[in-house]
Formats: structure tokens, C-alpha cells, sequence
């Protein structure tokens, strides 16, 4: 600990006032460090290298960050480059290496903080304030007290509010863990802490113990308000944990809303639709990955068109071999399709193998963010997002495009539809290729969430026909609201119930509902349902 | 009357459907004489949920039996596999299992991943006294004359890892989270006896089970979140079964817990299943095995080397599971050879005590209680799939078929050797068959 | 014994309303049959004439109002098989009988009598059923098809047979919906006679609106518009009144 | 041609039987002729099949009630049986516990759960795997019946109920073995299960079973009732105007189905020596829909074919195709509903013609 602090110390200054390259000549030669096979010495190798304001440390550093960094059988430190190898000492190339016997400098989660927190201070004062801002927050998380007066340097010096306040909460956190500072600081700080009133910050003062009384009881007192503040945002916490299983089973569910509900095709094979869909995802950003790697981040832009594409081009065609010969019979839809559905899982199995494909998740997708106190998922909030387009556009689609108007004469009153000219054989095919389509773009969304395995599909189609006829059979606005509902329900009583408890529950209470409204919650009346 | 001939022609077609496979049950039995080859039975699901896992483990088997071939087969005779699909359904286990054992004739079987499937599987192979090879780790509490359990129990696994967090992250709250089902029940009880034992205290334990194939774990990794801001170092032991992991991870990434904070190490999840998964975010999560494909030994090299040409595909990864069967084909080939006959009687007594090589450099053994000798690996997933092995035993460590730490079975040992030759003999009583 | 609302009638309907969604498909509709009474029930389409056979039934259950069968039956409080079992029957527009079974066996299934499962398990033909039957086929002149399966027959024989079937019921009232609905004339003739011929032992309504046939009946016209009665009396006396010809002809 | 069907079918499933069920103990596993025990508790197995079949197709077939989990039911009874097989194993169990199953010992079960008590009592057990479904049938079947739920809402949750069931039972907490459910049973009615004596047995009192729930079946079919059945099936309203409660009817049909259904269960766990909730998989049920779809709805005599046919070809296919046998099941399932609307009865029949 004494040297490190010695080392930020010197660091600080170096960085600050004059550029100091040999300050640390007394430290232990870090490189020797690196290359040894004990963790600790590896952590301590980079403080004091992040110490020596050696020129290389940067690049050598980034290099384990990267897992870069080789060891040579004689202790010597190899960075790897697009071009060969250089030496983390020199920096010069080095030529003939025997790629078999390098090792990777060998790292774990103790040397991953060490490379958090040297890194961290570094960039305390870079130019970047984002660089700065992630630093603050490192700080925060490692809260190192030998950052301190880096810390009050870089207030000193900081104009970006947003970065200035996490600064502070950044110095509360490592005055607080170190007992450093006055009481009156100290009491400041927990007020930071409780400012900032997150879980972080509750972890923090829960973890305080030989800091004055005064601040202790303060801590405890901030704890306290702070999981006041947490029941209270539980909440919506809650409503948007439900929200978001609502839209998955939305996006499910919505393709069938078409297929069953507006064409009474059981339509087994629903789900593998969606599955076809997540394949595609797959099949398109490897198509990416190789072809144009900078697109990576817009794959899924290109996916969901694919995914529509591929998904409703075979939903039309089963319509044309297998649906269109079993109009008005819709038992038997369920048991062709339910072939159909094994073919599918089968073909996928055989094609790309049986375990599942890796999709990855665009940057700007991943990830969380706070509001207040609430933590919102970016994939989550982006698929909430996605269902409400989806759903949208379909029914759009349906209710302002000539082809919707036909789809919507077909289904209520085929024999005249094609009276008036309407060819209703296309209309079917096109009708059950849209549905197809929008399952497969529920694909897209699910395979950011869940395996992208053959049995995808098989683990929504049940879910997908509660929703449907819980809604009410025909009616895309009463998909919407069951969904969401169903959603929700589920996701208020995981907490009290347990996850499976919870789900029995719902299919229970959606048994007897359905006793209760035998057509669901938004059922078509009139006399032509009737008969 | 015309009506009795086209019925006859359905009882015809009917009979014929059974008369078809009972045939070729007689046949395939003809067959297994005429060519002289040594039948191995391989019994893992190619369909159904838990294709995923097991069908990698049918491709090694193909490969290994190719493999010895090569080198001249075994007691002069080629040997032959014999696939068969029990689609992930228990029942079809069993029954596939009667089929490999009295219609294919077959000296041993490889095969079986899910608890339930072996436990189908079991009167079988008693009623037949054949040989089950079962390369998966599981809850223990289990020795049976007629299985050989090639998979990890939770002593050489679960234990070691959480020694490892204990002492390397001074962890001092516990998450175990687990698919509810029986291997994760016993890993969790096993776990939290040791953890009381080892001093933590129960409000620092939280233990949570979650169904199959669970997919939203949104509150869930809140709660963990939560719990782990208590202000003392927090781990996630997870015993998660395979489909769920995926979008737990992914869950776990977005909430953007990172390994550095609350790291997780789980026992089912290895190279295989992180090739679903975009690992970036999960770096320095930890797993448990006994061996890691990213291991440096010579023999692994060259395993790996065969595995990528035998499939034709240079990055298919290899996993713990595959070592495991790597391991018990070997004791099998080593066994036969040693009691010069693939009779299973002969077979089962001359397994014990036979050692091979492991793919980590080591010698793995049978013992007396139907387990094998592992070293314990600890890994940190790397940011390109693989592991990092950060920690491993020193030496391998013995399996506890019956666990010390639960009530029923502390007092059990298995010793499958003559005299004892008993698979739940109770030290106390003296007496095998369990407490009594 | 109380008496009820005109006393000695058969059928009370008084200020009865249904709505779909807000549509008022019987608007404060009044009507009284007189035990023995032949009524013609005719009305544009959407008039709420099937509706209204929807609410003697009891398949549809009013909105408000009284609907009174024989002296006090409050019918709205009934569903259809209890209703039936009073003594209603009904006769669907579109012809509605058993296809997948036998002419024989579908005028069987209708004869008056114990309707719970656990009789119809152990039930067996008697011979007064025979003769029921056979008296039945007689009537609507199926005699011959008694082994046809329903689905065989003809458009206007499936509307005979089920009206076999109404007869075999025993009903006090008989409901038709439209029985000459795409018959030939003499079929239409015929039908008619057969009305007349129940309508000696039972009391029948019959919504129509082929007005030819109705003359032919030359019974009292009931004219429904807009789910409420808008006319009634002789067939002259209504198809002069100017409202019902307004409403035929429009304006 | 019903009648015919039916005496030949009795026949056949009777003599095959047992004809197997001799060869298997009377010859010795040398000779040309023997039956090896595998496939006796193989046949015996899809004679529970075609149980389940000729159930569901009684109600599906005649009442129009197509029930997308009537597995439900045969699991139950399944599950009825099984219990009485734990309590049998006694202090055979690994852990040597007298009372309490293996699973229970390491789940620190300190003493049987109500529900388990009088499971040890064989007359007890077999009560229960009829009256449990059959319970659960008069309960579901009256709420769903009397308000009239019909067609696809109702299919859907038929198909809710099991996978509420299927859910119920992975979870170890409901005290039935979770999601290993039960096996390594050792005897049942003082007969070790293992016995060829005992397996073949166990195919002769199903293949007895099967024909009496066909017997039981057609007798109901043929009679008024049956008539009144189709009626309902076709026509409902129609019987409703006629007099007749359409529930009640289809409640009394739905209830004895899923009894037989619970029958079907009893037998099949012993032969196939393990019950877990695997069995409750809403695929399952659709399986057993698609056995009768093959052989021809509303045929009982088809329900048994299909269910035969299908199963014997699952268990020849994924023997000799593993990789393709679902490719193979999944273009039956299709051709049969496109070209055999009327399954392969129907065909016979056309054959005739």
C-alpha cells in the first residue's frame, strides 16, 4: 500500500507540475513483475510500472488489458501487434518469435482491479472528459485513497459539471473507505454518497466501520433513507421489469395474433418462425463480420428486415404447400404445423448444429443506465421500443394499405371478397407471410436475450397462444394488452411467489378467466361469430 | 366380408410395423457375431432440449472409437458404434438403453447427461449387469455396480471453487443460484453446510432456484445486485442448467456486473456453452472443472488436433464432459484388455484401479467406488471464449460419491471391491444397504 | 295460482330491449300469442326478427323487459334446454339437423322425453317410439329415407325433417325462422299445408318475409322495424298501412 | 364395419399379446421363435399408448373436445402408481430409509408429506390414479363445459392446465421427486418388476385393459348417448333447442376419458420404470392427438392403430436414423392430415371401396 501511495503520489506530481520520468528509479523493476507467475506480484508490478512514468507503461498496460502481453521462456515481455511483436520494455520490434512458447502475463479478477485503478488514475486528468468520467467512476468503484490528492488536483482543475460531481462522489467514496480527512469532510462525503443515493453508494456506507461515530450513525442514517428511496422506485423498477417481459411476449406473440387469431390457422410452427428469425440474425452479422466489420454495430438494422424477409418468404410458402389445404379446418392446421415445426427444428439442427450461436450485442445495446433510481437495461428499453414499431406498423399495415383493407375482406367475409375481384388465394398466402414475417422479426429481438438454439421457438409457442387467446382471438389491440398484462402480472408476483410459482399462478388465473370470458378479454361479438 | 380382408390388411400392416423392428432386433443381434466386431452402445439425446449439450459427446465417441481402429481396434476386433436418439425423454432413455443392451448386443454404453436420464436408466443396466459410462459432473450420492461415473462430484468441483473465491476475493456473502432440479438442490445443500461450516453466516447466504429453460432474470440479477451492496465481497456460486445461462449471462452484463464486483463461477458452464454467449462483458467470470480446452499439455494439444480434424471444423471447442469420456473409453479399452475379454462381469472388476492419462497431464484412476481420481481447475472466462486457468489442485483429488456434509449419507462409503462390494455400506452399523 | 299478465295468453314479450355494442337490435318490443294462435312475423332484414326468436329461446338474454311463457314461466330467468323443455321449439333459417345421422335416429334424438345422459347411456328403442316415429316420417314425408343419412337429403327435405324434428318435441309453441327460404313453390305449398296441419294442435310463429307465403298462411301479421313492432293486424290491413310500405319500399 | 373392426381388434390385441407374452416365457432365449423381454414391455408400452389414444379420441373423435393435454391425465395416474412403487422399495432405497423415498432422504425430509399417506396400499394407490384424474377432469371440465368454452379456447387451455401441472411438478418442493421424478422401482404387488413373469403380466393386463376401455368406449358410442354425443359435436345449439345440456353430456364423456387415461398411466409406469414430469409436456399430449389423427378420429379402433403404428415407428427410426427420424415423423404428421383426412382407417376403408 506504502508504495503505491509513494507512486501516486509521484505520478500525481509528474503529471501535474513537472514531467518527472525519474522519479520511481528507487521501485523494483516492474517488467521482472509482470513476467512472474504469482498474481500479487503481477498487481504490484503494475502499480509500480504505472509509477516509473516509464513511456512504455501505457502501451504495456493496455497491451494486459488486452491480453496482449506475452511471456518469452527467458522472462522476456512481448507485446502482440497487428504486425508482429515489440518488446513492452523497448518498444522495438522483435523478430523471429516462436509463437509456441509464449504465455499470456497471466491475469485475474485481483490484477483486473489493479489495472482498473492504475488506468483510472491515469486518465483522472486526461483531455477526454469521457475518459475522465469512466476514471472517476473506476476510482469510485476501487476507491483508492492513494487517488486522493489526483482527485482534489483534478477537481481543482475540472469544469464539466456532469464529470465534477462524479469527482466528488469519486473522493467521498475513497476518504470514507480510508478514514482519511476530517470528520466535517468525512460527513460531507456520506452526504455526496447519499446525494448519489445508488446501490453503489449504499454498498459503500454499509461497508464503513472504524470512522468516527458521528460518521457511522450518519452512514446508517443514509442507508436507511436510501433503501426508503429503493421501495419506493421497487415499483416502477417492477412495471418496467414487466413492461419488458410484456413486449418480449408481444413481439411472440404478435406474428400468431396474425396467423391464428385473424386467420384460425393453429399455427404450431409459429415459433420456429421466430426462431428462423434469431437464425437469420446470426447468419447476417457473420455475413457482417466478415464481409464489413465497421457495420457491426448497425448488424441488427440489417437483420430485421432479413430476418422479415426469410421468415415470411417461407410462411408464404408453407401457406402455398401445406396451410391452403386446410382452410375451415383448423384442428387440422394444428397437426400439420406441429409436423412442420419438428421438420423445421430438425433442418436448423442439421444445418447449423445443434448448440447455440453466438449473437452479439451491438455496443449501444448493451449495457444500463440509472434514472433516478431506476435501473434501465439499454437491450430491454430498445425491444420496448421495437414492440411498440412492430406493433405499429402492423397495424398500420392493416388498417391503411389496400392490402390490409383485403386481408381484413378476406378474413371476414371470404366467398364475398373474391365476389368483389379480390384474389383471395394471394391475399391468404400474402396474410400468413406477414405474420410469418413479424415473427421472425421477434426473432431478431429475442436473440438478444436468449439462446439462439433450434428449441428457441418451442419455449415461446405456448406463451405466444395464452397471450392470443387471452386477448381475444382477432383482436391485434387485445394481443397488446394481454401481453403487457400477462407481462406484468408475472413479473409482481416473481418477487412474492418465486419464478415458477408465479407463472402456475397466472396460468391458473388464465384458465379461469377464460371460464369466466370464454372468448378473452376483447371478444368479437355479433351474430357471425356466433355461428 | 370384403370388410375382413381390408381389416386383415390393417392388422397386416400393424404386425408388420412391430415384425419390422423385432426383426431387426434378431438381425442386428446375427450381424453383431458374423463381423466379429466389439459393439459400444453411445445413448445421447441428438433431439430435444438437451440435444445442445449431448450431441458433441456422441461426435467424441465416434471419434475416439475411429481412433482406436486406427491403432487395430481392440482384442483384434474392430469396434463398432452403435448410435441410437432418446430425444431428451427419460422413458425413451431406458428404453433405447434395453434396445443397445438386447438387440444390439453392445459391451458397454457411453452416454447420459441429465441426472434423471442416468436414474432411468439404471434398472436397465442392473437387470442386464452391462456397463454405463457417465461422463457428466453431477450431485453424487450415487455407486452402482454397473456405472462408472467419469464426471466430477461436487468435491471436485464445487468445494475447491469456493475455497479459491474465499481465499484469493476475501468473499464473504454467497449467492447460490441454481435451476431447480437435483444437482443443483444437492450442490446448494452440500455448499451451504460447508459455507456454515467455514463461519458464514446464514443472512450472508442467499439461495435461489429458478425453472428450466428460464429466460427473464431481470428481478433475479437485481436481487443479486442488491444483495451483494451489503458492503461485504459477494460471489454467485451458479449451478444454472444449460439454456438458461445465455440469457442470464446476458442479463448479467446489461445490469453491468462486472467480475471485478461480484464475480460468478459456475459448474455448468463451460467452452461450449460460452460459444453462444458474447463473452466481452462476462470477463473474469469464473468456472470450475476439471479440465479447460485452454489447458498447455501435450496430450491436449494432440486431442484437440484430432477433435478438429475429425469434425472438419478447426473451432469447435472442446469441453469438460468430452475429457470425461475421453477418460472412461480409455479405462473401458484399458479394462478389456487387461481381463482379455469384453464380458461385463470380468470388465467391471478388472475397471477398478486402472489409470489413464487425463488431458490435463495428469493420471486419472478408477476407484473402488466407481469414480475417478481429477484434478480441479478454477477458470476466468476470457474475453475470446476460452479460459483462464487462475487456480488448480495440486495433485487430483478423490471423489466423495456420498457427501460428509448431508445428513442421510455422511456415514456411506462405496467399495465395489470383493469383499465389500457395496455401494452405500454404512461405517456406523457396518451394514450395506444404507442407514439400516 | 297466479294469473298472468293477459291472462290466458301464451306468450308475453312487454318492453323488451337487447343491444349489441350499443347497437339496439330489439328496441321496448310488445307482443302477445294466444294459446292456439298462428303468427306471422315479418320485417326487413335486421329487423330483429331472429333476435327476438334469440330471446324466446333463451339464447340471448334481454337487456330489459318481461318475456312470460303460459301463466308466470318468466323465461328470461331460463336457458335453452330449459325453455325447450317447456315446450318451445325452435326452427332454425338455415336447416339444422344432425348430418352424420340417420333420418330415423334425428327425429329419435327429438322425441319428447328424459334428456340426462345417464338415461340416453342405457336407453333403448321402444316400440311406442317406433310408432312415434313412423307416425312423424308419415307426416313430413321422409317415410321412405328413414336409413338416409341427414346429410344425403335435400335442401327442402332437411327442412322438413326438422320439422319432423319440432314435432317430435312436442311443443306447445313452435318458432320458424324463413322455413320456405329457397324451396321450390309446390315445396312452398306444402310447407305451408304442414303449418296449417301443426298449427291445429300447437300454437306457431313464423318470421318470414316472403310475402306470397304469408298470404298463404292468412294469419295475423305481426311487422317488426328497427327491433320494435311497427304494425300488426291482417295481412291487407298491414300491407296498406303506410309506415310498413314506407319501410319496403323506402323512400 | 365398426363392430367388425372392433372384434378384430380385440382379437388381434389380445392374441399378439399374449401370444408374445408365452413365447417370451416359454421358449428359451436360444431358439427362433423367442420374444425377447425387451420387447414384450415395449408392446406393453404402446398398448398404454393406445390407452391414452382411444381415450382422447372419445372425446375428441365424438364429443369434439380436442384436448391438448390429456397427457395430463395419464401422467397423473402415472404418478398414483409410482408413489405406490416408492413405498415399495422400502429399505432397498440407497439411503436404506424405511419410509421415506431416496429423494426425499436428501431433501431432509423429516417425515412423509399428508399426500403421500396410504400410497402403501395397493387397492389405495389404484383408487387414486382413477379418482385424481378423473376428479381434475369433473372440476376443469365443469367450469370449462358450463360456460360453454369450446374449439380452440378450450384446446388452449386444456393445454394451459398441463403445462401449469408439468411446472407444478419439476419444482422439488411439491414433494414428487421434482424434476427426476420417480424410478428404480424394485416390485409391485409382491412381484419383482424385473421378472419376465411379472413383464409379461404387465403386457396381457394392458392389452386386457385396452380392450376393455374399447369395449367401454364403443358401448358408450353405439348407444343413445353416443347419438346424442355426435349431435353435440356437429350441432350444438340444435340439442340445446331440443332440451338436452350439452355440458353435461360432454362432462360425463371427459371425465370417463381421462379415467382411462389414468388407467393407461397405471400400467405404463411399471413397464417403463420411471414417471417424471416429462410426462406433462404439452408436446406429449399433442403426440398422443396426432396417434389418433394417424389411425382416423372418431374411429376408437384408429386411436389404436395410429398410436401403435406411431410409436413403432418412433422406436424403429431412432434406432436405425437418428439423425433423421424427426425429419421422418414430421412429413407423417403432415402427409396423414394432407392425404388421409380420415387417417389410415379411412384408407383401409377406401381400399375397400
Amino acid at each position: 500500500m506504502k508504495s503505491v501511495r509513494r507512486l501516486l503520489l509521484a505520478l500525481a506530481i509528474g503529471l501535474l507540475i513537472v514531467p518527472a520520468a525519474s522519479r520511481a528509479d528507487d521501485a523494483p523493476d516492474p517488467y521482472s513483475g509482470l513476467a512472474s507467475q504469482s498474481f500479487e506480484d503481477i498487481a504490484q508490478a503494475i502499480t509500480t510500472l504505472a509509477a516509473s512514468g516509464n513511456p512504455q507503461a501505457a502501451p504495456t498496460i493496455a497491451a494486459l488489458q488486452n491480453e496482449t502481453l506475452f511471456v518469452t521462456p527467458d522472462q522476456a515481455l512481448l507485446i502482440k501487434t497487428d504486425d508482429g511483436y515489440t518488446n513492452a520494455r523497448t518498444g522495438e520490434k522483435v523478430a523471429d518469435v516462436v509463437e509456441d512458447d509464449l504465455a499470456n502475463v497471466r491475469v485475474n479478477n485481483a490484477v483486473r482491479r489493479a489495472i482498473e485503478a492504475a488506468s483510472g488514475a491515469l486518465d483522472l486528468v486526461s483531455p477526454d472528459p469521457a475518459t475522465r468520467l469512466r476514471a472517476a467512476a473506476q476510482v469510485f468503484t476501487s476507491r483508492d485513497p492513494t487517488s486522493l490528492p489526483l482527485l482534489g488536483a483534478a477537481l481543482a482543475k475540472e469544469t464539466n459539471a456532469q464529470v465534477r460531481t462524479a469527482l466528488l462522489q469519486a473522493q467521498a467514496a475513497a476518504q470514507l473507505a480510508s478514514n482519511a480527512g476530517s470528520e466535517a469532510d468525512q460527513l460531507s462525503a456520506v452526504a455526496t454518497l447519499l446525494a448519489r443515493g445508488d446501490i453503489e453508494a449504499k454498498s459503500l456506507l454499509g461497508s464503513l466501520h472504524d470512522n468516527p461515530q458521528a460518521v457511522l450513525a450518519k452512514a446508517t442514517a443514509a442507508i436507511a433513507s436510501i433503501e426508503r428511496m429503493e421501495r419506493l422506485w421497487s415499483l416502477a423498477q417492477g412495471l418496467f421489469y414487466g413492461l419488458s417481459l410484456g413486449s418480449v411476449l408481444l413481439l411472440a406473440a404478435a406474428g400468431l395474433a396474425i396467423t391464428f387469431g385473424v386467420m384460425g390457422v393453429i399455427n404450431m410452427a409459429h415459433g420456429e418462425m421466430v426462431m428462423l428469425g434469431a437464425y437469420t440474425t446470426y447468419v447476417v452479422q457473420s455475413a457482417i463480420a466478415a464481409a464489413a466489420p465497421g457495420l457491426m454495430g448497425f448488424s441488427l438494422m440489417f437483420a430485421v428486415p432479413a430476418a422479415f424477409l426469410v421468415s415470411g418468404l417461407i410462411g408464404v410458402l408453407i401457406e402455398r404447400t401445406l396451410i391452403r389445404f386446410l382452410y375451415g379446418r383448423p384442428l387440422e392446421t394444428l397437426l400439420a404445423t406441429w409436423g412442420l415445426s419438428l421438420v423445421l427444428q430438425q433442418a436448423v439442427r442439421t444445418i447449423f448444429g445443434s448448440s447455440n450461436r453466438d449473437v452479439t450485442t451491438p455496443g449501444w445495446m448493451s449495457g444500463s443506465d440509472a434514472v433516478m433510481g431506476l435501473t434501465i437495461t439499454y437491450n430491454r428499453l430498445y425491444i420496448i421500443a421495437f414492440a411498440v414499431v412492430v406493433i405499429g406498423l402492423l397495424m398500420a399495415v392493416l388498417r391503411y394499405t389496400a392490402l390490409g383493407l383485403r386481408m381484413r375482406a378476406v378474413t371476414q367475409n371470404r366467398r364475398m371478397a373474391s365476389a368483389m375481384g379480390i384474389r383471395t388465394p394471394w391475399i391468404d398466402a400474402l396474410t400468413f407471410g406477414l405474420g410469418s414475417g413479424v415473427a421472425g422479426m421477434a426473432g431478431v429481438a429475442l436473440s438478444q436475450i436468449d439462446n439462439v438454439s433450434p428449441n428457441l421457438g418451442q419455449s415461446y409457442i405456448i406463451d405466444s397462444f395464452m397471450v392470443v387467446v387471452f386477448g381475444g382471438v382477432g383482436n391485434l389491440w387485445g394481443t397488446v394488452v394481454s401481453a403487457l398484462t400477462l407481462g406484468i402480472v408475472n413479473k409482481f408476483l416473481e418477487p412474492f411467489a418465486g419464478a415458477v410459482l408465479g407463472k402456475i399462478v397466472v396460468l391458473v388465473a388464465l384458465i379461469l378467466f377464460i371460464q369466466r370470458k370464454p372468448r378473452g378479454m376483447f371478444p368479437l361479438k355479433g351474430r357471425a361469430v356466433e355461428q | 366380408m370384403s370388410t375382413v380382408r381390408s381389416w386383415l390388411r390393417g392388422a397386416g400392416i400393424a404386425a408388420t410395423a412391430l415384425a419390422a423392428f423385432l426383426g431387426s432386433a434378431g438381425l442386428g443381434a446375427s450381424q453383431a457375431q458374423a463381423q466379429g466386431t466389439i459393439k459400444v452402445g453411445i445413448l445421447h439425446s441428438l433431439s430435444g432440449t438437451m440435444a445442445i449439450s449431448e450431441t458433441t459427446l456422441k461426435d467424441v465417441m465416434l471419434m475416439l472409437i475411429e481412433e482406436q481402429n486406427k491403432k487395430g481396434g481392440l482384442l483384434g476386433k474392430k469396434l463398432e458404434a452403435v448410435v441410437v436418439d432418446p430425444a431428451s425423454n427419460w422413458p425413451l432413455f431406458a428404453e433405447k438403453a434395453k434396445e443397445l443392451i438386447n438387440v444390439d448386443h453392445v459391451a458397454a454404453v457411453f452416454g447420459c447427461w441429465t441426472s434423471v436420464s442416468r436414474k432411468s436408466v439404471l434398472p436397465v443396466f442392473k437387470e442386464t449387469d452391462n456397463i454405463l459410462f457417465y461422463p457428466v459432473q453431477y450431485e453424487g450420492e450415487e455407486s452402482e455396480r454397473n456405472v462408472f461415473y467419469t464426471g466430477a462430484a461436487p468435491n471436485q468441483q464445487a468445494i475447491p471453487a469456493v475455497d479459491y473465491l474465499m481465499a484469493n476475493d476475501k468473499v464473504k456473502r454467497w449467492v447460490l443460484a441454481g435451476t431447480d432440479y437435483v444437482y443443483p438442490r444437492t450442490t446448494n445443500k452440500i455448499l451451504e453446510a460447508y459455507l456454515k461450516s467455514k463461519g458464514v453466516a446464514a443472512e450472508d447466504i442467499m439461495i435461489n432456484y429458478t425453472p428450466f429453460g428460464h429466460s427473464d432474470w431481470q428481478n433475479i440479477v437485481a436481487e443479486i445486485k442488491k444483495f451483494g451492496s451489503a458492503g461485504k465481497k459477494t460471489a454467485v456460486v451458479s449451478t444454472i442448467n444449460g439454456d438458461a445461462n445465455v440469457p442470464f449471462y446476458k442479463e448479467l452484463g446489461n445490469q453491468g456486473i462486472k467480475a471485478t464486483d461480484i464475480p460468478v463461477v459456475a459448474f455448468s458452464v463451460g467452452e461450449e456453452e460460452l460459444a453462444g454467449i458474447d463473452t466481452k462483458p462476462l470477463v473474469g467470470h469464473l468456472a470450475a472443472w476439471n479440465y479447460f480446452e485452454s489447458v498447455k499439455s501435450p496430450v491436449n494439444t494432440a486431442f484437440i488436433k484430432t477433435w478438429h480434424d475429425f469434425t472438419k471444423k478447426p473451432n469447435r471447442t472442446t469441453n469438460d464432459p468430452m475429457e470425461a469420456a475421453y477418460i472412461g473409453f480409455n479405462m473401458w479399452i484399458k479394462a478389456v484388455q487387461k481381463a482379455g475379454t469384453v464380458d461385463q462381469d470380468k470388465v467391471i472388476d478388472a475397471l477398478v484401479g486402472v489409470a489413464v492419462p487425463n488431458l490435463t497431464g495428469g493420471l486419472s484412476t478408477m476407484m473402488p467406488n466407481h469414480h475417478i481420481t481429477k484434478p480441479v481447475l478454477i477458470g476466468e472466462v476470457k474475453a475470446d471464449g476460452q479460459f483462464n486457468v487462475v487456480w488448480s489442485t495440486p495433485g487430483t483429488v478423490v471423489a466423495n460419491e456420498w457427501s460428509p456434509y448431508l445428513e442421510g449419507s455422511k456415514d456411506l462409503i462405496a467399495d465395489w471391491r470383493a469383499p465389500m462390494s457395496c455401494g452405500n455400506f454404512n461405517v456406523k452399523t457396518g451394514k450395506c444397504g444404507g442407514a439400516n | 295460482m297466479t294469473i298472468g299478465p293477459v291472462s290466458g295468453s301464451l306468450l308475453y314479450l312487454n318492453g323488451v330491449s337487447v343491444s349489441f355494442d350499443g347497437f339496439r337490435a330489439i328496441n321496448n318490443l310488445s307482443l302477445v300469442l294466444e294459446p292456439g294462435e298462428m303468427r306471422a312475423v315479418i320485417g326487413p332484414n335486421g329487423a330483429g326478427k331472429t333476435t327476438m326468436m334469440d330471446i324466446i329461446t333463451g339464447k340471448t338474454r334481454p337487456n330489459e323487459g318481461q318475456v312470460i311463457f303460459g301463466a308466470e314461466t318468466d323465461l328470461t330467468r331460463l336457458d335453452e334446454p330449459a325453455i325447450a323443455a317447456l315446450g318451445i321449439g325452435r326452427k332454425f333459417q338455415k336447416p339444422t339437423v344432425f348430418e352424420p345421422l340417420s333420418v330415423w335416429d334425428n327425429v329419435l334424438l327429438a322425441l319428447a322425453g328424459d334428456r340426462r345422459p345417464r338415461f340416453s347411456l342405457w336407453a333403448r328403442e321402444t316400440a311406442e317410439e317406433r310408432d312415434r316415429i313412423e307416425e312423424i316420417l308419415g307426416i313430413i314425408r321422409l317415410g321412405e329415407l328413414r336409413t338416409r343419412q341427414a346429410a344425403g337429403l335435400s335442401h327442402g327435405q332437411k327442412q322438413w325433417l326438422e320439422i319432423g324434428m319440432l314435432l317430435a318435441q312436442e311443443p306447445k309453441l313452435l318458432l320458424v325462422d324463413e322455413p320456405v327460404a329457397g324451396m321450390t313453390d309446390s315445396e312452398t305449398e306444402q310447407t305451408a299445408e304442414l303449418l296449417r296441419e301443426i298449427n291445429r294442435t300447437r300454437s306457431v310463429v313464423v318470421v318470414e318475409h316472403d310475402m306470397a307465403f304469408v298470404r298463404a298462411l292468412g294469419v295475423k301479421v305481426t311487422v317488426l322495424h328497427e327491433g320494435s313492432v311497427l304494425s300488426e293486424g291482417s295481412i291487407d290491413h298491414v300491407s296498406c298501412d303506410p309506415r310498413v310500405v314506407e319501410v319496403y319500399l323506402g323512400r | 364395419m365398426n363392430r367388425l373392426s372392433t372384434t378384430i381388434c380385440v382379437i388381434l390385441v389380445l392374441g399378439l399379446a399374449s401370444l408374445m407374452a408365452i413365447l417370451n416365457l416359454a421358449t428359451d432365449a436360444g431358439s427362433a421363435l423367442h420374444v425377447p423381454t425387451y420387447a414384450v414391455s415395449l408392446v406393453g408400452k404402446y398398448l398404454c399408448y393406445a390407452i391414452l389414444a382411444l381415450a382422447l379420441d372419445l372425446v375428441w373423435g365424438y364429443a369434439g373436445i380436442l384436448s391438448l393435454g390429456h397427457a395430463a391425465f395419464f401422467a397423473l395416474g402415472g404418478y398414483a402408481m409410482g408413489m405406490y412403487l416408492m413405498r415399495q422399495i422400502g429399505t432397498r432405497g440407497v439411503y436404506g430409509n424405511a419410509i421415506l423415498p431416496d429423494f426425499m432422504v436428501f431433501l431432509n425430509y423429516k417425515d412423509l408429506p399428508w399426500y403421500w399417506h396410504g400410497f402403501d396400499n395397493p387397492a389405495f394407490a389404484l383408487l387414486m390414479a382413477v379418482l385424481v384424474p378423473g376428479l381434475l377432469a369433473l372440476v376443469f371440465g365443469w367450469l370449462a363445459f358450463r360456460s360453454r368454452v369450446s374449439g380452440v379456447y378450450l384446446s388452449i387451455i386444456t393445454q394451459a392446465l398441463t403445462y401449469a401441472l408439468l411446472l407444478a411438478f419439476f419444482r422439488n418442493d411439491m414433494g414428487f421427486g421434482g424434476n427426476n421424478g420417480m424410478t428404480d422401482f424394485k416390485d409391485m404387488f409382491g412381484l419383482p418388476l424385473q421378472a419376465d413373469a411379472t413383464r409379461a403380466g404387465l403386457l396381457v393386463a394392458s392389452a386386457v385393459m385396452l380392450c376393455a376401455c374399447l369395449l367401454v368406449a364403443r358401448f358408450v358410442v353405439t348407444s343413445r348417448f353416443g347419438k346424442v354425443l355426435i349431435a353435440v359435436r356437429d350441432t350444438e345449439a340444435r340439442t340445446r333447442f331440443l332440451g338436452y345440456r350439452p355440458e353435461s353430456y360432454k362432462l360425463f364423456v371427459f371425465v370417463l376419458s381421462a379415467i382411462m387415461a389414468g388407467i393407461g398411466g397405471v400400467l405404463y409406469v411399471p413397464q417403463v420404470g420411471i414417471i417424471n414430469p416429462g410426462e406433462f409436456a404439452p408436446a406429449g399430449s399433442i403426440e398422443a392427438v396426432i396417434w389418433v389423427a394417424v389411425g382416423g378420429r372418431g374411429t376408437l379402433v384408429g386411436a389404436i392403430l395410429g398410436a401403435v403404428l406411431v410409436n413403432a415407428g418412433k422406436t424403429y427410426l431412432t434406432g436405425a436414423f437418428p439423425e433423421l427420424w424427426l425429419f421422418a415423423l414430421g412429413f407423417l404428421f403432415i402427409l396423414v392430415t394432407l392425404l388421409l383426412p380420415k387417417g389410415v382407417l379411412g384408407l383401409l376403408q377406401r381400399a375397400r371401396s
